[in-house]
């Protein structure tokens, strides 16, 4: 068994639950709520890219851009009805809207979208290195043969791409800049003259057009139904609280960390032990939480 | 047949000596006092009835109940049963329905869940009034066994594969003899035997050595270790086997670790949306190897999605080989456009022999209906394909012996079914039915008696 | 001899020394105030001395115990008790349950004795309930008695503070800043019982940004800079220090 | 319920509950040990089916009640415990169960142990998460129930995969030995059995046990100030809570025979958050009277379904569109909840 092999499948996991996870966390970071029903937007993304790729003519890239507009649009539209209301109710409250949004939203899905699964017509291409020599440490090899399909690039080279952009958004971009500002403090931000009402809009939208991304990434890779973001949701809640809720940057980490153990996992714990790596996800994040609950970012968690 | 004309109880009077009045709690209760003590073991009794139903001549109505699986887990696969169901329904009704009364499918959603499954059928057994349940999946069945053992009512259902059933359900041989019986009846083959078709075809095509792949619900596990059994007993061995979650984005790791053992052949037994994508995984990582698919998996949209690689896999499918499925597919493709999938010829076939029970029985009491399965579906009366010809048959006198869809549906002791298993290859971007392993070479695996 | 001292306190957040080799004493019955520019570590002081943060470096004694790091909770059983500078009412519980859930000693704040209503509970409730009251009363919150504490003003709220510490009977009170938005009427009424507390017995350490009301009400005067001590002594002594004066024009 | 004063000194809180409790289970008795037999009209049953249940979520509710509605605790992984409660049972009392392991011993033992197992599963978790603030705990606590969940469903040698473990003692049905008889004599002991819980609750939080609880919900810190334990109440708050829950899960594992990972699905805590949020938290008989409103409805709707103009397969969904509506809507527009105080619980309305 290749360890770099396992490496690569980790990274490539670890790419579609980071674009995700950036969302979520700056959702937690700017609004301070715990989305559940985000996993619904991954959903909506990947079924708008799927309408516009099964009945326009146009190639699959574009599908995509307009997967993450829709689920920008659909971000903002669901957070000025159900969250920005409640935006002062602190946030128990917030994720429990959440969750019953979430499970309105997947059900409403499947009321008008059926119950099969669909899927995108893509083609991949494998391109394989050989002769790489096995590095033997017992029964592991820390190298050894290796592949990478199209769709791996296409998957890691989006997340890399989300990433550059992210950080230019960030730091040159005014509403980035206000967007740190009020991740730091409100209060603070809203004394400077920050319209903390546009910038929770504009975090809104950006989430909405990565949960549209990361749909549409996951929908390629496996079929898109109802229960398409639902099922990852955790994984991507695990990342974002691994890598420190709020922290964009920690919830990249955290989602390739969370995508290497899902991967390492299956491939090498001892046979008995193998059906816990579905697991694997929550006890990290649970290990985290009991040991470090501010994360890898290391923002203060402080109670009072 | 005469001796159960009167109206009966739903639920056995055990027990009731000396009991006195409650009277006027809450007047929604009745109490019985005392009258009819130690009845022990008839299961007889009289008393009030829940159902609609009454004996003699036609009734008012008819309702069969159908727990179905509108949202949860397996939703994706209702459709197709609920067509089949539909259309045989219409097929009976069309033929005047049994005992001249049209028959009524009240059809309600459990979410694949048990607790919800046991509401479900509590309320159509008691408040719709349905003499037969033609639903339940096995995660449901096995949990809720001795509920359903309590509403003695049959449940004639097309899902459930599980070894559970192999020993548990039907009329244990005494159709008239209410007193052994355990009301559940499944007319799909279960995981035991037709997963031991498979196996053969496996060890016939010189593959001795195997990896396996399977998901970890009930239905897929069920189904490698029906197939492991015979296979091992035969002197195949399992190099590696690989337990994976439903649902994932990819399968990747596990197929490394999978391939990382020395085999020829892998068995699949994945639910068909996983299998696609632990299938282009495979494909895309270009592990090789002789592809086996669980009997589920040998559907149009597998070949579509996981491409040329496939070529050469084969399904082995238990569904689709009874000696009428013709009929039903006639039937089925003109009554929508759900996707036919394993489970609904056994829908077609439950509808058909529930029907036919009553008739015969000349009522549709539940346990007119359990008298009569056993009859109406094995023996030696003549063989009917449809409703319309058995009901004329059984209007002549004659006994019938439905020969169904999904198999001959000539039920065991344990209200299960034999069939010959169908091998398809994929090859040119389809699925191409390549040889039939009767069911005599398939019966061989399996003990008399234990199935 | 000293009820509270504090050796060689020294406490960092994130870089930043917001105590810096702290020591500063109070002896058994002394009415003391402790002030200091904004940011000079009053706050941090008395958090670290009450247990809610734990100090990097350094003791803290009570009544020549040592009790550096121990819980707020173990604090005021051992009769050390403190208010905030922003007031931490219960709002969601009303004026009377905010008094009464001081009342040390309760055992019906145990499972056994509250599930099954013991006897003793009852008796040592109807203590609580007698000696909350009087409180109330005397903090004259008894019209408020029954609303929740959510709807007091802000000076209400800093004698409700005082009510329910006074529930704790303490040997030794810390106040945070107690005239803090309060008005000048209020401001004095609080000063005059402190000083009666004091008179009773009771040793009182008071936080205070604004001199005026603090150095006509203390014993003596600590001050603080960058958290470090900067003077003690008599208010009238510390008033007229050069330091002291540059450090507040300063500010 | 009277805000002035939480503990009537005179008559106790909660002895209406008690004695009422006491009543059902009496009835109970006498209808399962004595050779009395009822027969209910059979379109009744199910909504006795739907009576029990909701008996033995009352016990999960009330639980929950005192950990959130209380303390404060937001925990979302209460199918956790009552997961862990009814396996326990399941495994130290059924004989030869299909899958999984089954030790046969008599239901009274099995039952304190489910309570047992329950209550040392919630000392761990409550002993790492309760110091978490309220939005973490509730993601720990989730994650946990999800961790459960897959434990169950992939250790078959132990728990019975997806089979669950069958062949459990079912006492009352056994005792009472008609349908009829047991399905009466298992409501009422479970109605008692959830009156008892709504008197211990009650008794608890009238106490100044309960003023002490209120006070870490509104306040940690100063809660601390004044000399209570905050962590010891919160833990034993969160333990109590799932002790709740695994008696709930052992009677609900000897009321049904059998317990399978389907029982246990995230739906159980979230059809008990509705329902302690629509009765309004901190309120025992609200909460209870807000899970009757959501299970009554979800009830009501089975039967909805001829006289809705959708099919069957709409239906499914959009009923459940409408459960997650409600979630919404009462957090927005009665945050407190229909029977909760709006002002004790610190919510705008």
């Amino acid at each position: 068994m290749g360890l770099l092999q396992n490496v690569i499948f980790g990274l490539v996991t670890g790419s579609y639950i980071a674009v995700a996870a950036i969302g979520f966390t700056l959702v937690y970071g700017i609004v301070n709520m715990i989305n559940f029903a985000y996993g619904e937007y991954l959903t909506v993304g990947a079924f708008v890219g799927l309408l516009t790729a099964g009945t326009l003519p146009v190639p699959l890239p574009v599908a995509v851009l307009v997967a993450m507009v829709g689920g920008g649009v659909a971000s903002l539209v669901l957070a000025r009805l159900f969250f920005t209301p409640i935006n002062h109710t602190g946030p128990v409250p917030m994720l429990l809207t959440s969750i019953g949004l979430g499970i309105a939203l997947r059900n409403l899905i499947r009321l008008v979208a059926g119950r099969n699964a669909r899927y995108f017509d893509t083609e991949t291409a494998t391109f394989r290195l050989t002769g790489v020599p096995d590095v033997s440490v017992g029964p592991f090899d820390l190298l050894g043969d290796f592949f990478v399909t199209s769709e791996h690039l296409v998957v890691v080279g989006c997340a890399v791409g989300v990433f550059l952009a992210l950080h230019g958004l960030l730091t040159r971009t005014d509403v980035g800049i206000a967007m740190r500002a009020m991740g730091d403090d409100e209060d603070l931000a809203r004394v400077r003259g920050v319209d903390t009402q546009r910038i929770r809009d504009s975090v809104w939208v950006l989430a909405g057009v990565l949960a549209g991304l990361a749909g549409v990434l996951v929908a390629i890779q496996t079929n898109v139904s109802a229960g398409t973001g639902y099922s990852h949701i955790l994984q991507i809640l695990a990342a974002a609280i691994l890598g420190g809720a709020g922290s964009p940057y920690g919830a990249i980490a955290g989602s390739y960390i969370i995508g290497l153990v899902l991967s390492l996992s299956t491939a090498f714990l001892p046979g008995g032990m193998a059906e816990l790596s579905s697991a694997m996800a929550f006890l990290i994040l649970v290990v985290v939480l009991l040991v470090k609950p501010s994360g890898l970012a290391a923002r203060e968690v402080r109670e009072a | 047949m005469a001796s159960d004309n009167g109206k009966t109880t739903r639920r056995a009077v055990l027990k009731g000596v000396g009991a006195g009045g409650l009277v006027g709690m809450a007047g929604c209760l009745g109490v019985e006092g005392g009258g009819e003590g130690g009845t022990e073991g008839s299961g007889e009794g009289t008393g009030t009835t829940g159902g609609s139903t009454s004996g003699g001549g036609s009734p008012d109505s008819i309702v069969f109940g159908q727990p179905a699986a509108q949202t949860g887990q397996w939703d994706f696969l209702q459709p197709g049963v609920s067509q089949a169901t539909d259309a045989a329904l219409q097929n009976i009704n069309d033929a005047g329905g049994p005992l001249d009364t049209e028959v009524e499918l009240v059809r309600r959603d459990t979410g694949v869940n048990p607790q919800e499954a046991r509401t479900v059928v509590t309320q159509l057994v008691e408040n719709d009034g349905a003499s037969a349940i033609l639903g339940l999946f096995s995660s449901e069945i096995n949990p809720l066994w001795d509920f359903l053992q309590e509403q003695r009512t049959p449940v004639v259902t097309p899902w459930p594969g599980s070894t559970f059933l192999d020993t548990r359900g039907g009329d244990k041989g005494t159709p008239e003899n209410l007193d052994d019986d355990e009301w559940v009846w499944r007319t799909v083959v279960g995981d035991t035997v037709h997963t031991a078709g498979n196996a053969k075809r496996t060890l016939d095509e010189g593959y001795e050595t195997i990896g396996v792949i399977n998901g970890n619900t009930e239905g897929e596990r069920s189904y490698v270790e029906g197939f492991l059994a015979p296979y091992e007993a035969e002197g195949g061995s399992v190099a590696q086997r690989v337990e994976v979650g439903l649902g994932e984005s990819s399968y990747q790791s596990a197929l490394e670790r999978l391939f990382g053992a020395d085999f020829d052949a892998f068995l699949v037994s994945l639910p068909q949306e996983s299998a696609i994508t632990m299938l282009s995984d495979w494909a895309d990582g270009g592990y090789g190897g002789q592809p086996v698919l669980s009997d589920t998996l040998g559907t149009q949209a597998v070949i579509d999605q996981v491409g040329d690689a496939l070529n050469g896999a084969w399904a082995a499918s238990p569904g689709q080989s009874g000696p009428n499925y013709d009929t039903f597919e006639q039937a089925f493709q003109s009554a929508g456009d759900a996707e036919v999938n394993a489970w609904s010829p056994p829908a077609w076939d439950a509808m058909h022999v529930v029907a036919l029970a009553i008739e015969r029985a000349g009522e549709a009491t539940p346990e007119a209906i359990e008298r009569n399965l056993g009859p109406v579906s094995g023996g030696e009366g003549t063989a009917v394909s449809t409703f319309a010809e058995g009901k004329e048959a059984l209007a002549n006198g004659e006994e019938v012996n439905f020969e169904g869809a999904a198999t001959p549906t000539n039920f065991t002791r344990h209200g299960n079914v034999f069939g010959s298993v169908t091998i398809s290859v994929a090859k040119n971007g389809e699925f191409t039915e390549a040889e039939v392993i009767p069911a005599e070479d398939v019966r061989g695996f399996v003990e008399e008696g234990e199935y | 001899m000293s009820l509270l001292a504090v050796e060689n306190l020294g406490k960092e957040f994130g870089g930043l020394r917001a105590l810096d080799d702290l020591s500063v004493s109070v002896d058994r019955g002394e009415l003391v105030g402790v002030m200091g520019p904004n940011g000079a570590g009053k706050s941090t002081f008395f958090n670290c001395v009450s247990g809610v943060v734990t100090p990097d470096e350094g003791r803290v004694l009570l009544d020549d115990a040592d009790v550096t790091g121990d819980s707020p909770e173990a604090l005021a059983r051992a009769g050390m008790v403190r208010t905030f500078q922003h007031t931490r009412e219960l709002e969601t519980m009303t004026v009377r349950d905010n008094v009464r859930l001081a009342a040390p000693g309760q055992p019906g704040e145990r499972t056994l004795p509250a599930l099954l209503r013991t006897g003793s509970m009852r008796d040592r409730e109807r203590e609580v309930r007698e000696r909350a009251d009087e409180l109330v009363e005397a903090f004259e919150l008894d019209h408020l008695a029954d609303e929740y504490s959510g709807s007091l003003s802000g000076g209400q709220r800093k004698l409700l503070e005082l009510a329910r510490v006074l529930m704790l009977d303490p040997d030794l009170l810390l106040l945070d800043e107690p005239f803090a938005g309060v008005n000048p009427t209020l401001t004095r009424e609080i000063a005059e019982r402190i000083r009666a507390l004091n008179d009773d017995g009771m040793t009182v350490v008071v936080i205070e940004h604004e001199l005026e009301t603090l150095t006509e009400l203390v014993d003596r005067l600590v001050v603080l800079q960058q958290g470090s001590l900067l003077v003690e002594g008599d208010p009238e002594t510390v008033l007229s220090d050069e330091r002291v004066i540059e450090a507040y024009l300063g500010e | 319920m009277s805000v002035a004063d939480r503990l009537p000194l005179g008559d106790a809180a909660g002895n209406g509950a008690l004695l009422l409790g006491a009543v059902c289970v009496l009835l109970a008795a006498v209808f399962a040990l004595t050779p009395l037999v009822v027969s209910l009209p059979g379109s009744l049953y199910v909504f006795f089916e739907v009576a029990i249940l909701f008996a033995v979520y009352g016990v999960l509710v009330l639980g929950l009640d005192l950990q959130y509605g209380h303390t404060g605790l937001v925990n979302f992984g209460h199918v956790a415990f009552f997961a862990v409660g009814a396996y326990a049972v399941a495994m130290l009392s059924a004989r030869d169960s299909f899958a999984g392991v089954s030790l046969g011993l008599p239901w009274p033992v099995a039952l304190a142990g489910g309570v047992v197992v329950a209550a040392l599963l919630g000392a761990a978790v409550g002993a790492t998460s309760v110091r978490l603030r309220d939005d973490f705990l509730a993601v720990a606590t989730l994650a946990t129930a999800e961790i459960v969940h897959s434990l169950f469903v992939s250790f078959e040698g132990v728990f019975g995969g997806n089979v669950g473990i069958g062949s459990v003692p079912q006492p009352v049905s056994d005792l009472a030995g008609d349908a009829d008889t047991a399905m009466l004599a298992t409501l009422l002991l479970f109605g008692g059995v959830t009156l008892f819980t709504l008197a211990a609750v009650t008794r608890l939080t009238e106490a100044p046990y309960g003023r002490v609880l209120r006070a870490i919900r509104a306040d940690e810190l100063v809660t601390r100030s004044v000399g209570k334990s905050v962590l010891t109440y919160k833990m034993q708050s969160f333990v109590y809570g799932a002790a709740l829950a695994g008696l709930a899960g052992g009677l609900f594992a000897l009321y049904t025979g059998a317990v399978a990972p389907g029982y246990f699905t995230i739906q159980v805590t979230v059809t008990v958050w509705i329902g302690m949020l629509l009765g309004g938290a901190a309120n025992h008989r609200g909460v209870l009277a807000g899970l009757a409103v959501i299970m009554g409805l979800r009830l009501l709707s089975r039967f909805a379904l001829g006289v809705m103009p959708l099919s069957a397969d709409a239906f499914a969904s959009v009923r459940l569109v409408v459960v997650g509506l409600i979630l919404v809507a009462v957090i927005r527009y009665r945050p407190a909840g229909l029977w909760g105080d709006a002002e004790e619980l610190g919510v705008d309305t």
